[in-house]
């Protein structure tokens, strides 16, 4: 299975991408630790997570084709 | 939901001209059951962090969730006070100091209404919209702006 | 009272035009440490009473009393809340409904201050303002104006 | 004494008059018996009196030279 991840803000700067298509993460958790492996300085920010544009507030299962969104603190307005 | 109001494109490329607003406030004229307009507008500081000018904000959004949040907010908001009109607007991009970044404009009846719910859609969006400002300082380095 | 604000001039003859409102915003853009601006505008209403559609409203007001109430709410105004700018505009004379007669602008660093600054000052400028409106109807006959 | 009567929106209406002067008034509840009695139907009417632009609340003793507003309910804005 792929799954897209999508990075703002702070989180698209420090892993200098916008977007990352991986393949066979099960689940938000798996997700993210992978991200930290990859880089570490992720463990240091605060961020939330939308599945297919909604918020996940636990750890969610993944299936092909889902979009998912690291988010870093909101600062619109 | 007794009213069903399609989705509007809230983004503006670059900064909300004065001019547009005037021109918003204008288009109410024909509206003679609005008794009240309450307007808010976000406008850029040129704050002073550890000693750097910010000389601008880059908003970027993830568009696709903000759109469905702006609709939910919009729907909500509709369902909660009595509105004639609301309308919504967003920069994305670059917005100097001294410009206009966020626009949103409530009109009722009554006044308790369009300012009430101005209010409400407003701390809405800076605590649900996708969003997030990058300040430039004027020696071209740059942080990552927080929401107060 | 730590600053000290001259007398401005509130009443203007006729309407309040939606050019002169998104001026007033352009003139703030020089003023950068502005965050955040709130705006009500109060719009004439075609109201039907009793059958008849009132065409417009004809404000009369005790001017000498008024400048000194419109005095009184700026300076507790700005006691009262950390605000970088205030105006407040009233149409004195006759106003067609679609049209605006009352415009509160209120600027502050943070949007809280602007935005419960404008809804106090809408509500003092309703109750302490010795302003009459006189609803002119379609058919040549009026009523006197309640606030409610 | 002399005193500047100012009557405004549907008092002025009323009395077709919007500025009269009087002579030896004393005090507030004296002009309003006065003008109660030119003009009956202002026992009918709600109205509040400012004495030199100031709102007052009871009676209140009148000087020569002073300006004395009746005034109907506020509806401005």
């Amino acid at each position: 299975m792929t799954i897209t991840v999508l990075m703002f803000g702070r989180i698209a700067e420090l892993t200098g991408a916008q977007r990352q298509t991986l393949h066979d993460i099960p689940d938000t958790n798996r997700l993210q630790q992978h991200v930290t492996q990859m880089y570490p300085d992720m463990a240091n920010l605060t961020y939330s997570i939308a599945v297919n544009t909604v918020m996940i507030r636990e750890n969610t299962a993944l299936t092909d084709g889902d979009t998912i969104a690291l988010m870093p603190p909101f600062s619109g307005g | 939901m007794s009213k069903e109001h399609k989705k509007k494109n809230v983004f503006i490329q670059g900064a909300i001209s004065p001019a547009f607003i005037g021109d918003s406030i204008a288009k109410h004229s024909t509206k003679t059951e609005i008794g009240a307009h309450s307007i808010f507008l976000g406008q850029v500081r040129n704050d002073i962090l550890d000693g750097k000018e910010v000389a601008a904000i880059e908003y970027t959004a993830y568009t696709e969730m903000a759109d469905e949040v702006f609709h939910a907010i919009r729907e909500e908001t509709f369902a909660k006070y009595p509105l004639t009109c609301m309308h919504m607007y967003h920069s994305i991009g670059v917005v100097a100091a001294g410009e206009i970044s966020l626009f949103v404009f409530t009109s009722s009846r009554h006044r308790a209404d369009a300012l009430e719910a101005c209010t409400y859609i407003v701390n809405r969006i800076k605590a649900e919209a996708p969003v997030w400002g990058k300040e430039l300082f004027t020696d071209g380095s740059h942080t990552w702006k927080a929401n107060t």
